[in-house]
C-alpha cells in the first residue's frame, strides 16, 4: 500500500495535465478534477492507515521515484519522504482540497474558464502534496515554486480585470523575494553540509554544528526568510490580502488552508536546524508575535469580508509562527490543522454571502443573512467560534489554548509571550464577531439573489463538523507526532500558573472579546464610530487599515526606484557609447572627404608634404 | 648574350612582340577582332612561357627568377582577364578602339620589368613605360570628361612622383655608387660607413615614387580620382597589374636590399602603413561611387599588405605574395561586376546602380558580394586567408601596434564593403533608374567572373597548392 | 567520418535548397527540412552509439576525424566530438528543424537563398562546435557571420540593415582580436617547441609568462564576450533582435550564444587556466552587472523582440557565471542553461513571432487580453515565461540552479547578488505575460490561435523543456566526461 | 677640368627639383605643371650626373639619358591630352580639373 505513495501527488499532476491540454464539457471538468483530488485523498488515507497500523521500523519510509540528477556530489533525487510529520500535512492538504474542489464545481458554474479554473487548482494540489512530501529541500522547493505559481494564476484567474493581475503579480513577486533567501538558504546547507537531503542534512546538522553557531544560525534565518514570504508573515504579509482577488475557493484552499501554511511546515520540517540556532528562533517568536498583533489589529479595520479574513489568516498563521518559535511545534501544526478546517470554511461561507449578494464584499453593506442563509450562517458561527477559541467545544480553542500555554511554558517561552498571544484572543474574538454581527445580524440591507446548492453546501457541513471534533484528537495527535515533534509540557521549571488556568484566562477574554463586538457592532454602532472618528482613532484606523502603511513603504523603497530605473534605461546607456564611436567615424569622414577636394596642385602638395614630413622623421627621429 | 638568356625572357619579350604585331595588324586592317584576339594570345603564350622558362639573371637589370616568373604569370593572367573585359566594354563605345591593346600591352610588359627588376635602372625604365602607356589608357575615352581629366591627373601626378623618385635614386647612388640591388645589399651589409644624410632621405623620396604607384597614404590622393575617371577596364588595370608590379618589385627590394636594418626605415614604412589603413577605410565610409569606394579599399588594402612587408620574414613575403593573389582575383572581379553593369554611356559607378541587383541578376549580385566578402576578408573567400597570413605575419613580428590597427580598421572597412552588399540585396524600388546593361552579352566576362568566383573560393578553401608555389616563388628570393 | 558527413549534409542540402528553389519554393522548404532531420538523426545514432563505446575505451573523443589541410601552416582538418559536443550540436540540430519549420510560412522571398543561408549558419555552427584545430574554428566562427548577416539584412524588418551591419562590425572585431590571440599562441608555442601547429590537444600544454597568457586569453575572451553576449559588448543583441526574423533569432540568441559559452568552456580555460582564473574575479563581476542590468531593461521594454533579447542577456549572465565561478557544479549548470535557454529563449521568439504575425506588431502596448481569443497561445506563453524567471521543474531552474549553487561554494557574495537577478527575471517574466494576454482586450483582437504546425513545434520545445527539468541526468552523464577534463585544467 | 664637388652638384640638382616642386604648386596653367615636372626630372639628371661623376662610373649619365627618355615620352603624351583638354574646355587652369571629388 506505501508503494503507492506516489499517486498522492501523480494523480492531481495528470489530471491537471489532461484539464489543460484537453477541451472537455464542463461536467467532465468538474468530474475529473474532483475526482482526482478525492482519489488522491482515498489514497493518502489508505497509505496513511498502513503507516499506523504497521508503521516501519525506522519510524518513516522513503520512496525514489527516479535520480534526478548527480552532479559532483549534488545528488537529489525525485522521491516522497513519509512520516507522521508529512502524513498530518498529506492528509489535511488533500482531504480538503477535496472538498474545496466539490464546492467549485458549483461555485464557478458560471465562469468560462472552468477547466482553466481547475487544471490550476488540480496543479495546485499536486505541487502541495508534493511539497509535503519531498525528501529533499530541492523537490519541496520544486513544490513550494509550484504552489507559489498556482496562487499567482489562480488570484489572476479573472485575467480580464489588470487590478486581479497586479494582485497576482506582487503576490509572486513578494512571495519570491522570500524564496530568493530561502535558496540561498539552500547554498549555504549544501555548502556546509554537502547534500539536501532533509533528513541527512539534519543529522549532519546536528553532529557538525554546535548550538548557537553562526552558519546555522545564518541558515535558519535564510529559511525562516522564505517561510515568512510564503506565510504571509511580517514582513512579507502584504501580498495576502490582495490576493483576494482569486475566486473565493481560491482563497480557501490556497491562502488560507494550505499554501500559507507552508512556511509552518517548512520550519517544523527543519525544527532540528532551528534548535541549533537560538537566535534565528527567537526571530521566528518575534516575527509570528508581530504578525499575529498586527494581523489582528487590520482585520478590525477592514470592511471588505475576505480581507477580514486574510488578515485574521495572517495573524492565525502568526500563531503558528509563535509556537513554533518557542518550540511548541505539535501545536503548530495542531494549530494548522484546525485552521485549515475552520478557515477554508469561513471562506467557503464568505464565499455563499458574497456570491449570493452578487459579488458585494462590504460587509457594511451586508446584514440580516442568518435568514436567508441559514447553512451558511451555521456554519459560519460554528467556524467563527472556533477561530475565536470559544472553549471546550471548538477546535480552535484547542489548538489556540495549547499555543497559549506552549507560549508560556516552553523551552523559550514567556509570560510575554503569552500576554501577547492573549491579547491577540482578544483581538481575533472582536473582529470574529464583528463581522458574524454585521454580515448575518441586524437588518439586511442588500436582497439576497441566489442561494446556495448541495456541492457547496456539503463541504460547508463537513468542515464545521471537523472545526468543532478536529479538537478532541488532540492527545493522540500529539502522540502519534511525538516521534517526529515532541513536546514536553511543564518542563520547564518556574511555571507559575498551570494549562487550566491559562486555558480559563483564555475563556474570558474570548468573551470580552465577543462582549465588545457585541457592544460595538450589534447594540451600538455609533460608539464604534465614534472611536473612529476620534482623532487618534482615525489615525489608527488608517494606519491599521492600510496594513500598517507597509505597501505604501515598499512601494516607495522598492517599486518605485525599480521603475524608474527601468524607465530612465530604456534605451540602453551602453549603447549611447557605441553610437558615440559610429557618429565620431562618421565626422572623421565627413572631415577627410574634405581633403579629396580634386584640386590637381592639392595632391601634388599631398605628394610634397607627405615626402618632407617622412624625410624629417628619418633624418630627425 | 646566349640562348638561355633569350629563352628567359621569353614571357617579357612575347609581350612586346605582341603589342608590334598588334600595331603592325592595325597598320594593315583595322579590326576590334583581330587586335583581342592577338592581344590574348599573347599574353596567353606569356603566361604559359612563365612555367617553362628557366631562371636566369639577363644583365644586371633583370633578375628572371622563379619569383620574377610567378609575378609575370599572375600579371598576365590579370591582363588576360582584363582583356578579355575590355572587349566588349569598348564595343559599345565611341573611337578607335585598337590601340587600346597596344597601350595595354605596353603597359604590362612595364609592370612585368618591374616583377623582374634587379635594378634601379630597369626600375625607373619599368615604371616609365608602365606609367605612359596608362596615362593613354586612362584617358583613352578622350572624347569623355572625366576619362581626360583623369589622365591628365594621372599624368601630372606620376610624373612629378617619377621625379621624387628619380631624384631619390640619384641620392642613394650619390652615396652608395651601385644602382643594383644585389650590390647595394651588399654595401648595407658591410656596415661600410654611410653618409645618412643622403641614403635615408634618397630611400624616402624612392618611397614617395613608389607609395604614389601602390597609392599608400600619404600619396594616396589620386587614386579615387583616377579610379572613377579611367574606363572601368583601365581602373582594373591600375589596381592591379600596375599595383602588383609595383609590390613585386617593393617586395624584393626591401627582402634582398636589407633596407629593414634601418629601424627609422621601419618607422616610416609603419607611419606610412596607419596612414594608409586610416585614410583608406576611412574615407570610404560613406562614399556613394562604387568606383571610389574599391579606390579607398585599395589605399587600405595596400596599407596591410606593408604590414606584412614590414615582418620581413618568409611568413611575411609569403603573405604578401598570398595576398596580392587573391587581392588580383577579387579586384578584378569586383572591377569585371562593373564593368558588366556599365551602359555605353557610363560606367556602373553609383551605388543606386547597385540596388536590389539581387533580385534582377542574382548571379551577378552573388558574384560581387564573393568579391567584396573576399575583400572584408571573410572566410570561404581568398580575401579570408589572405588577411589570414598577413596578421600572422604581424604577430609573429609582434608588430602589436600595426595588427591592432590593422584589426580596427578593417572592422571599420567591413562597414562600407556591407553598405555596397546591403545595397545589392535592398528590395528593388521601382522608380530608381538603373543603367541598360551591355547591349550585347559579354561571353568572355561571364567566363572571366565565373574562373575569379571559383578561384576566390578554391584558394579560400584549399590554398595548399598555391602555397606550394608562392613558396618555391618566394624562396628565390630570400 | 560521421562527423563529417553532418557537415555535408547540412551543407549540400543547403546548396541544394539554394538551386531548387527556382523549381518550387516548397522544394526548397523540404529539402532543408530533410536535411537537418537527417543531421538530427545521424547526431542521435551518434549519440546513442557513442555513448557505451567511449566508456568503455576512456578516450577523450567519442568521434574524430583529422585530415590534413594546409600543412604548409600546420593547420588540420581535425574534428572531435565529446559529450559536451554532442549535447550541443543536439541542441544545434533540434532547434535548426525548428528553425526550418518555423521559417515555413514566414519566408516568402528568396526561400532558396533562405534555407541556403540557414544551413550554412547550422553547419558553420557544428564546425564551431566539433573543430579541434584553432584555425578551423576561428574559419568556422567567421563562417557564422556572413550567412547570419543576411538572414538579418534581407528577411528583416524595418531597421534591418542597420542591425544587420551592427551586428557584423561587433562580431568581426572582436574576432578578429580573436585571430591575433590564436596566432600569438600559435607561435608562442613554436617558439617554445618549433612545432607550427594548430592542433588544439598540443597548444594546451604551451607554455605562457602570465603577462602573455592574459592577453592572449582577452583576445579569446572578447570574441566569445560579444558573441555570447557579455555586458557591456551586449547591445547589438536587442537591435539585432528587434529587426530579424522569428527564426533568425532562434539561431542568434540560442545557438550563436551557445557556441560562445561552448568555447569558453572548450578553448579559453583549458588554454590559459591561470589567466581566466586570475581574471575571473572582473567577469563574475560583468556577469552579475548583466544579469541584474539586463532584468531591469528587459523589465521597461515595449518591442516584445526586445524584451526577449534582454531577457537572454540575462540568462547567458549565469552561463558566464557558472563558467567563470571555478565550480564543476556551476560549470555543468552552465552547460544546462545553455541548452534550456535555447530552449525556452527560443520558444519565446517563436511565441512573440507568431503574435506578431497576427498583430503585425510587437508592441506589448497594442496587445492585451489576447487570453480571450488565444488561449493555447497564451499558455504556451505562460508556460515559457514561467521557464524563464527560472520556475523548477523546467530546464532553466536546473542550469540556474547548478550555476547558484555551485558559486555560492566559491564566491558567496556572487551567488547571493546574482540569485537576485532570478527575482528580478520575475518582473519582466510576468510582465510580458501580464501585458499580452491578460487584462481587457482594449483592442477587440479577434485572433485565430495556435495553427497546427506552430502547436507541434512548441509543443515539442515544451516536452524539450519539462525534460531538461525533470530528469536531466542523461544530459550530465553525457558532460560527466568533459566535465572532468575541464575540472582538471580549472584546478 | 676639375671634378665638380658632388655637394655642390646635389645641392644644384635639389635646387632644380625644389624650384620644380613649387613651380608644380604655385603655377595654375597645365602647361606650366609640364614644364616644372622637366626641371624637376632634370634636377634628378644633375643629381645623377654629379653621383656619377664621384664614383667614376657610366652608370650616372645611363640614367641621366633615361630620365630624358622618359621625360620626352610623358611630354609627348601630356601634350597630346593638354590638347584634348583645350579644346574641350578652353582652358589650361589645372584647377579647373576638378570634376571629381570626395
Amino acid at each position: 500500500m506505501l508503494r503507492l505513495l506516489w499517486l498522492v501527488p501523480a494523480i492531481p499532476f495528470a489530471s491537471a495535465l489532461t484539464l489543460a491540454t484537453m477541451r472537455l464539457p464542463r461536467k467532465a471538468v468538474a468530474w475529473i478534477a474532483t475526482c482526482s483530488i478525492a482519489a488522491s485523498s482515498v489514497i493518502s488515507l489508505l497509505v496513511s492507515i498502513q503507516f499506523l497500523t504497521n508503521p516501519p521500523s525506522t519510524g518513516a519510509c522513503i520512496q525514489v521515484l527516479w535520480k534526478w540528477f548527480d552532479v559532483d556530489g549534488l545528488r537529489p533525487e525525485i522521491a516522497l519522504y513519509l512520516d507522521p510529520l508529512s502524513i498530518i500535512m498529506m492528509v489535511v492538504v488533500a482531504f480538503v482540497s477535496f472538498l474545496i474542489h466539490l464546492y467549485a464545481t458549483e461555485f464557478m458554474r458560471g465562469d468560462d474558464g472552468y477547466g482553466r479554473f481547475f487544471a490550476y487548482m488540480n496543479l495546485f494540489v499536486a505541487c502541495m502534496l508534493t511539497l509535503v512530501l519531498a525528501n529533499n529541500l530541492l523537490l519541496l522547493y520544486l513544490g513550494w515554486e509550484g504552489v507559489g505559481l498556482c496562487s499567482y494564476l489562480l488570484i489572476g484567474f479573472w485575467y480580464r480585470d489588470a487590478e486581479n493581475g497586479r494582485a497576482g503579480r506582487k503576490a509572486f513577486i513578494v512571495t519570491r523575494v522570500g524564496d530568493t533567501a530561502m535558496v540561498i538558504g539552500l547554498f549555504l546547507l549544501f555548502r556546509q553540509l554537502g547534500t539536501l537531503n532533509i533528513q541527512e542534512l539534519m543529522r549532519r546538522a546536528a553532529s557538525e554544528w554546535h548550538a548557537g553557531s553562526v552558519v546555522a544560525t545564518a541558515a535558519a534565518l535564510l529559511l525562516l526568510g522564505g517561510a515568512v514570504g510564503k506565510s504571509a508573515q511580517l514582513p512579507l504579509q502584504t501580498w495576502l490580502p490582495d490576493a483576494m482577488a482569486g475566486p473565493t475557493p481560491v482563497s480557501a484552499l490556497i491562502h488560507a488552508a494550505t499554501m500559507v501554511t507552508a512556511g509552518v511546515y517548512l520550519i517544523a520540517r527543519l525544527h532540528v536546524l532551528y534548535a541549533l540556532a537560538p537566535q534565528a528562533q527567537f526571530a521566528v517568536i518575534v516575527v509570528g508575535a508581530a504578525t499575529l498583533l498586527m494581523g489582528g489589529l487590520s482585520a478590525l479595520t477592514q470592511h471588505d469580508l475576505k480581507r477580514v479574513l486574510a488578515y485574521s489568516t495572517i495573524s492565525q498563521v502568526g500563531y503558528m509562527f509563535l509556537a513554533l518559535g518557542v518550540g511548541a511545534w505539535p501545536a503548530a501544526i495542531f494549530h494548522f490543522m484546525t485552521h485549515a478546517f475552520f478557515k477554508a470554511l469561513l471562506f467557503l461561507g464568505a464565499g455563499i454571502v458574497i456570491e449570493s449578494l452578487n459579488g458585494e464584499h462590504d460587509i457594511f453593506h451586508m446584514g440580516g443573512l442568518r435568514k436567508p442563509l441559514p447553512v451558511a450562517f451555521w456554519t459560519f458561527l460554528v467556524a467563527g467560534c472556533s477561530l475565536a477559541g470559544l472553549p471546550l467545544i471548538t477546535a480552535g480553542a484547542f489548538s489556540k489554548g495549547w499555543i497559549l500555554w506552549g507560549a508560556y511554558s516552553a523551552a523559550n517561552g514567556s509570560v510575554w509571550l503569552w500576554a501577547s498571544a492573549l491579547a491577540g484572543v482578544f483581538l481575533t474574538s472582536l473582529y470574529t464577531f464583528r463581522m458574524i454581527f454585521l454580515v448575518f445580524f441586524g437588518e439586511q440591507r442588500t436582497q439576497v439573489a441566489h442561494r446556495p446548492g448541495h456541492a457547496m453546501h456539503i463541504p460547508c457541513i463537513i468542515l464545521a463538523f471537523l472545526s468543532i471534533a478536529g479538537g478532541y484528537i488532540k492527545s493522540p495527535f500529539a502522540h502519534f507526532l511525538s516521534p517526529v515533534l515532541s513536546w514536553s509540557p511543564g518542563a520547564m521549571q518556574g511555571v507559575s500558573f498551570s494549562e487550566t488556568v491559562s486555558e480559563g484566562i483564555t475563556a474570558l477574554i474570548f468573551l470580552l472579546g465577543l462582549y465588545s463586538a457585541y457592544i460595538f457592532f450589534l447594540r451600538r454602532r455609533d460608539y464604534a464610530a465614534a472611536l473612529a472618528s476620534s482623532s487618534t482613532g482615525r489615525v489608527l484606523h488608517r494606519f491599521w487599515f492600510s496594513d500598517w502603511a507597509m505597501d505604501w513603504l515598499y512601494d516607495r523603497l522598492f517599486v518605485r526606484p525599480v521603475v524608474w530605473a527601468a524607465k530612465t534605461g530604456k534605451d540602453d546607456a551602453i549603447d549611447g557609447f557605441y553610437t558615440g564611436v559610429a557618429r565620431l567615424n562618421e565626422l572623421t569622414w565627413r572631415g577627410m572627404s574634405r581633403t579629396q577636394s580634386g584640386r590637381l596642385r592639392w595632391y601634388v602638395a599631398g605628394i610634397a608634404a607627405g615626402s618632407i614630413v617622412l624625410i624629417a622623421v628619418v633624418m630627425f627621429l | 648574350m646566349d640562348a638561355i638568356r633569350l629563352i628567359s625572357l621569353s614571357p617579357l619579350l612575347i609581350v612586346a612582340a605582341t603589342s608590334v604585331a598588334v600595331l603592325l595588324a592595325i597598320a594593315i586592317r583595322r579590326n576590334h577582332a583581330v587586335a583581342f584576339g592577338l592581344t590574348l594570345a599573347g599574353l596567353a603564350a606569356s603566361f604559359c612561357s612563365t612555367f617553362f622558362t628557366p631562371p636566369s639573371q639577363v644583365t644586371q637589370l633583370l633578375l628572371i627568377d622563379r619569383y620574377a616568373l610567378f609575378f609575370m604569370g599572375l600579371l598576365t593572367a590579370a591582363s588576360f582577364s582584363i582583356t578579355l573585359s575590355a572587349y566588349g566594354y569598348l564595343a559599345a563605345r565611341e573611337g578607335n578602339k585598337e590601340e587600346f591593346y597596344v597601350l595595354l600591352l605596353v603597359a604590362t610588359l612595364g609592370a612585368m620589368a618591374l616583377a623582374a627588376s634587379g635594378h634601379f635602372a630597369s626600375l625607373f625604365l619599368g615604371i616609365e613605360i608602365l606609367s605612359v602607356a596608362l596615362y593613354g589608357l586612362i584617358a583613352y575615352l578622350r572624347e569623355r570628361p572625366l576619362p581626360l581629366e583623369a589622365g591628365i591627373k594621372y599624368l601630372v601626378l606620376a610624373g612629378s612622383s617619377s621625379a621624387f623618385l628619380a631624384f631619390g635614386i640619384a641620392l642613394v647612388y650619390a652615396d652608395l655608387g651601385a644602382l643594383d640591388f644585389a650590390k647595394v645589399a651588399q654595401l648595407l651589409a658591410a656596415q661600410r660607413s654611410m653618409n645618412l644624410e643622403l641614403l635615408l632621405p634618397g630611400t624616402v623620396l624612392i618611397l614617395t615614387g613608389i607609395g604614389f604607384k601602390l597609392a599608400l597614404a600619404p600619396f594616396h590622393m589620386w587614386t579615387p580620382d583616377v579610379y572613377e575617371g579611367a574606363p572601368t577596364p583601365v581602373t582594373a588595370f591600375v589596381a592591379t597589374v600596375s599595383k602588383g608590379g609595383m609590390f613585386a618589385l617593393l617586395l624584393r627590394y626591401f627582402s634582398q636590399s636589407g633596407a629593414n636594418r634601418f629601424p627609422r626605415l621601419l618607422l616610416v614604412l609603419s607611419i606610412i602603413a596607419i596612414a594608409s589603413m586610416l585614410a583608406g577605410n576611412l574615407l570610404a565610409l560613406f562614399s556613394s561611387n562604387v568606383k571610389r569606394i574599391l579606390a579607398y579599399s585599395s589605399i587600405a588594402h595596400m596599407g596591410y599588405l606593408l604590414v606584412a612587408l614590414e615582418a620581413s620574414s618568409r611568413l611575411g613575403t609569403n603573405a604578401v605574395a598570398f595576398y596580392l593573389v587573391a587581392y588580383f582575383a577579387m579586384t578584378l572581379g569586383a572591377f569585371g561586376v562593373v564593368t558588366v553593369l556599365s551602359s555605353a554611356q557610363r560606367d556602373a559607378d553609383q551605388l543606386d546602380d547597385y540596388r536590389g541587383l539581387f533580385w534582377r541578376r542574382p548571379v551577378l549580385a552573388l558574384v560581387f558580394t564573393a568579391m567584396l566578402l573576399s575583400l572584408a576578408g571573410i572566410p570561404l573567400t581568398a580575401g579570408f586567408l589572405a588577411k589570414f597570413y598577413i596578421v600572422a605575419a604581424g604577430v609573429a613580428s609582434q608588430a602589436w601596434l600595426l595588427i591592432l590597427i590593422l584589426v580596427i580598421t578593417s572592422t571599420i572597412g567591413l562597414f562600407y564593403y556591407l553598405r555596397v552588399v546591403t545595397a545589392l540585396y535592398q528590395q528593388p524600388v521601382s522608380d530608381v533608374q538603373v543603367p541598360e546593361p551591355l547591349p550585347r552579352r559579354a561571353p568572355g566576362l561571364s567566363l572571366v567572373l565565373a574562373v575569379l568566383t571559383v578561384l576566390l573560393v578554391w584558394f579560400g578553401v584549399y590554398p595548399t597548392p598555391l602555397l606550394r608555389m608562392i613558396q618555391s616563388a618566394i624562396s628565390s628570393i630570400l | 567520418m560521421i562527423l563529417v558527413w553532418l557537415l555535408v549534409v547540412l551543407l549540400g542540402g543547403g546548396v541544394l535548397a539554394g538551386l531548387f528553389a527556382r523549381l518550387h519554393p516548397l522544394l526548397s522548404r523540404s529539402i532543408a527540412l530533410v536535411a537537418v532531420i537527417v543531421d538530427l538523426v545521424l547526431a542521435l545514432i551518434l549519440a546513442v552509439c557513442d555513448f557505451g563505446a567511449a566508456h568503455a575505451v576512456g578516450s577523450r573523443w567519442l568521434e574524430e576525424v583529422n585530415w590534413s589541410w594546409i600543412p604548409q601552416s600546420g593547420i588540420q582538418f581535425h574534428l572531435g566530438l565529446d559529450g559536451l559536443s554532442l549535447l550541443l550540436v543536439l541542441l544545434t540540430l533540434f532547434l535548426g528543424m525548428v528553425a526550418v519549420l518555423i521559417s515555413w510560412s514566414d519566408i516568402t522571398t528568396a526561400v532558396g537563398f533562405y534555407h541556403f543561408h540557414l544551413l550554412l549558419i547550422l553547419g558553420g555552427i557544428l564546425g564551431v562546435l566539433l573543430s579541434l584545430d584553432l584555425f578551423l574554428f576561428y574559419f568556422s566562427w567567421e563562417l557564422m557571420l556572413v550567412p547570419m548577416y543576411f538572414l538579418i539584412s534581407i528577411w528583416g524588418r524595418e531597421r534591418r540593415t542597420y542591425a544587420a551591419i551592427q551586428f557584423f562590425l561587433f562580431t568581426q572585431l572582436s574576432g578578429l582580436l580573436m585571430l591575433i590571440a590564436i596566432l600569438a599562441l600559435y607561435f608562442a608555442h613554436h617558439q617554445a617547441t618549433g612545432i607550427y601547429t594548430f592542433e588544439y590537444q598540443d597548444l594546451l600544454g604551451t607554455q605562457l609568462s602570465p603577462h602573455m597568457a592574459m592577453w592572449i586569453m582577452l583576445g579569446f575572451f572578447a570574441a566569445f564576450a560579444v558573441k555570447l553576449p557579455v555586458f557591456p559588448f551586449h547591445t547589438w543583441l536587442p537591435d539585432a533582435c528587434a529587426e530579424a526574423s522569428t527564426a533568425t533569432n532562434l539561431v542568434l540568441t540560442s545557438l550563436m550564444a551557445a557556441t560562445a559559452a561552448y568555447a569558453m568552456v572548450r578553448f579559453l580555460l583549458p588554454l590559459f587556466p591561470d589567466a581566466a582564473r586570475a581574471i575571473a574575479p572582473v567577469i563574475i563581476v560583468l556577469a552579475i552587472i548583466g544579469i541584474l542590468y539586463s532584468a531591469v531593461l528587459a523589465f521597461s521594454q515595449t518591442d516584445l523582440m526586445r524584451l526577449i533579447a534582454y531577457a537572454s542577456i540575462g540568462h547567458l549572465g549565469f552561463v558566464l557565471l557558472g563558467i567563470f565561478s571555478g565550480s564543476p557544479l556551476a560549470l555543468q549548470g552552465a552547460v544546462m542553461t545553455v541548452l534550456a535557454h535555447g530552449v525556452s529563449i527560443g520558444a519565446l521568439f517563436l511565441i512573440a513571432g507568431a503574435l506578431e504575425k497576427r498583430l503585425h506588431s510587437r508592441e506589448i502596448e497594442t496587445m492585451g487580453g489576447l487570453w480571450d481569443t488565444m488561449p493555447r497561445l497564451g499558455g504556451v506563453a505562460l508556460f515559457f515565461a514561467l521557464a524563464a524567471l527560472g520556475l523548477p521543474g523546467l530546464g532553466d531552474f536546473i542550469g540556474e540552479f547548478l550555476i547558484l549553487i555551485g558559486t555560492y561554494q566559491v564566491h558567496i557574495a556572487a551567488a547571493a547578488v546574482a540569485a537576485c537577478g532570478v527575482l528580478a527575471a520575475t518582473f519582466y517574466a510576468l510582465r510580458f505575460v501580464q501585458y499580452a494576454f491578460q487584462g481587457s482586450n482594449l483592442h477587440s483582437w479577434r485572433l485565430p490561435d495556435l495553427n497546427l504546425r506552430e502547436a507541434t513545434v512548441l509543443g515539442a520545445l515544451m516536452i524539450a523543456l519539462l525534460w531538461l527539468g525533470l530528469y536531466p541526468q542523461p544530459v550530465f552523464r553525457t558532460l560527466a566526461q568533459t566535465a572532468s577534463h575541464a575540472q582538471a585544467f580549472w584546478r | 677640368m676639375t671634378a665638380v664637388p658632388m655637394a655642390d652638384g646635389l645641392i644644384l640638382g635639389a635646387a632644380l627639383f625644389a624650384l620644380g616642386l613649387a613651380g608644380l604648386l604655385l603655377r595654375r596653367n597645365l602647361l606650366f605643371l609640364l614644364i616644372s615636372i622637366e626641371i624637376m626630372l632634370n634636377g634628378a639628371g644633375v643629381a645623377f650626373v654629379t653621383a656619377g661623376s664621384r664614383w667614376g662610373r657610366p652608370d650616372g649619365q645611363v640614367m641621366f639619358l633615361f630620365i630624358l627618355a622618359a621625360a620626352a615620352a610623358e611630354v609627348a603624351v601630356g601634350l597630346a591630352l593638354l590638347l584634348r583638354f583645350y579644346h574641350r574646355r578652353q582652358t589650361l587652369d589645372a584647377d579647373s580639373l576638378n570634376r571629381m571629388r570626395g
